[in-house]
């Protein structure tokens, strides 16, 4: 079986904690893929992102997309761990880590992690820029097309 | 029934939960949606596109046309952006 | 023009140092992809692995996949570390870090790098066991098709 | 020209590197792997199935009917398994 670690976190992440948390004593893995989400400035304008979410079902929602994986691919060991609150350019947003025996697995694992996660996570971004403007941020085609290909494959 | 709202259906209605009794013939999330729209202006204005509301009944995702009998939380919110 | 940092290296590598390297001070890095090889212990009959290298050329064919990779997708850094020597049971092999504004630019580079290291570079594992038998690694039919995915591909 | 070898091979032939200058009529990488077998049982055994030989020249990756005129450094090896 393996191991699943989920939390929706108002803290920044430490992705090196959390690596080590996988492999530390461990001889079976032989490659872990990690994603970071980061929060981009937008070329200066954005001052932060503040993260809505809904507290009763995003976590609910992050594992139950984890545990696809899961069963889909031979893992040892995936985390996902999502920030909510106020995020500030250059910090985390997301971090998804997954393990495997094989690569493959590893990398196609957490791709599918991560595109499920922008389409079937409740959590939304709202732009506040250095203006003082206020926005909230659309949802991308291009996302949807990325959760689509998952349902084609295999 | 409680209803929860986010991001901008939130803002626009005003109100982040609310319990509410649809009357009777509310049975899908469609006709919910629709009996909301009668409640007022901020409502009519929040839910004017359904297309463009996603729903979660009990935190699961659902599709508009799936019935809301025994429904304890129906949660109404845009396209997420999370990730 | 992407950064990008190539080296073979006989040391442990620190995967906390390099994604900090890539990020630090960025505003326009969105996705960071980090993928570890890891040495094996192939349930405790492994002792070590040991990489023999061809000096000359190993850096320089790297950095050409490195390129490849850059010129084909969007990145705006990336790291390719490689061990060479003895390595231990856990320790890391290959270190590959990608960053870009969008995710699946950095996943499939990352990707693209690792198939292509598999086939092209110009390391051999060599097997010590704790029985104290001495066996050269077979390349895998799985990784010549890994790699020809990416000439089909787009 | 320079001959080096790695791994299974380099273990066979007993050498990593060596110096040779090949006869006359020896132009491709498949002539030089043919000429190299009839040095001697050690290369007989390493290059007994050319097939599995790769070959880099000057560093780069090249098919067996590459020609060698003008190369400096010809490696000869297994399949390669880093990564």
């Amino acid at each position: 079986m393996p191991q699943i670690r989920v939390a929706i976190v108002s803290e920044p992440l430490d992705i090196t904690a959390e690596i080590e948390r996988v492999t530390a004593g461990r001889g079976d893995i032989g490659a872990v893929v990690t994603f970071t989400g980061l929060c981009r400035d937008e070329d200066g304008r954005l001052e932060a992102l503040e993260l809505e979410h809904y507290p009763g079902m995003a976590e609910t929602e992050v594992r139950r997309i984890a545990e696809q994986a899961a069963k889909r691919w031979e893992i040892s060991d995936v985390t996902v761990l999502h920030r909510h609150g106020k995020v500030k350019p250059g910090e985390t947003i997301v971090l998804v880590v997954t393990a495997s025996k094989h690569r493959h697995a590893a990398f196609e694992s957490a791709e599918f992690i991560m595109d499920f996660l922008k389409t079937h996570a409740p959590f939304w971004k709202k732009e506040h820029t250095a203006a003082g403007a206020v926005a909230w941020v659309g949802a991308k085609a291009s996302d949807d097309e990325a959760e689509e290909r998952w349902n084609n494959a295999d | 029934m409680k209803l929860v709202y986010f991001a901008w259906v939130r803002e626009r209605i005003g109100t982040a939960e609310e319990v509410v009794e649809p009357p009777r013939g509310v049975d899908t999330v469609t006709d919910l949606l629709g009996w909301l729209r009668t409640r007022g202006e901020a409502y009519d204005h929040a839910l004017s596109e359904p297309a463009a509301i996603r729903v979660a009944l009990d935190h699961d995702h659902a599709d508009h046309d799936t019935p809301i009998a025994g429904v304890r939380e129906v949660a109404l919110f845009p396209p997420m952006t999370g990730g």
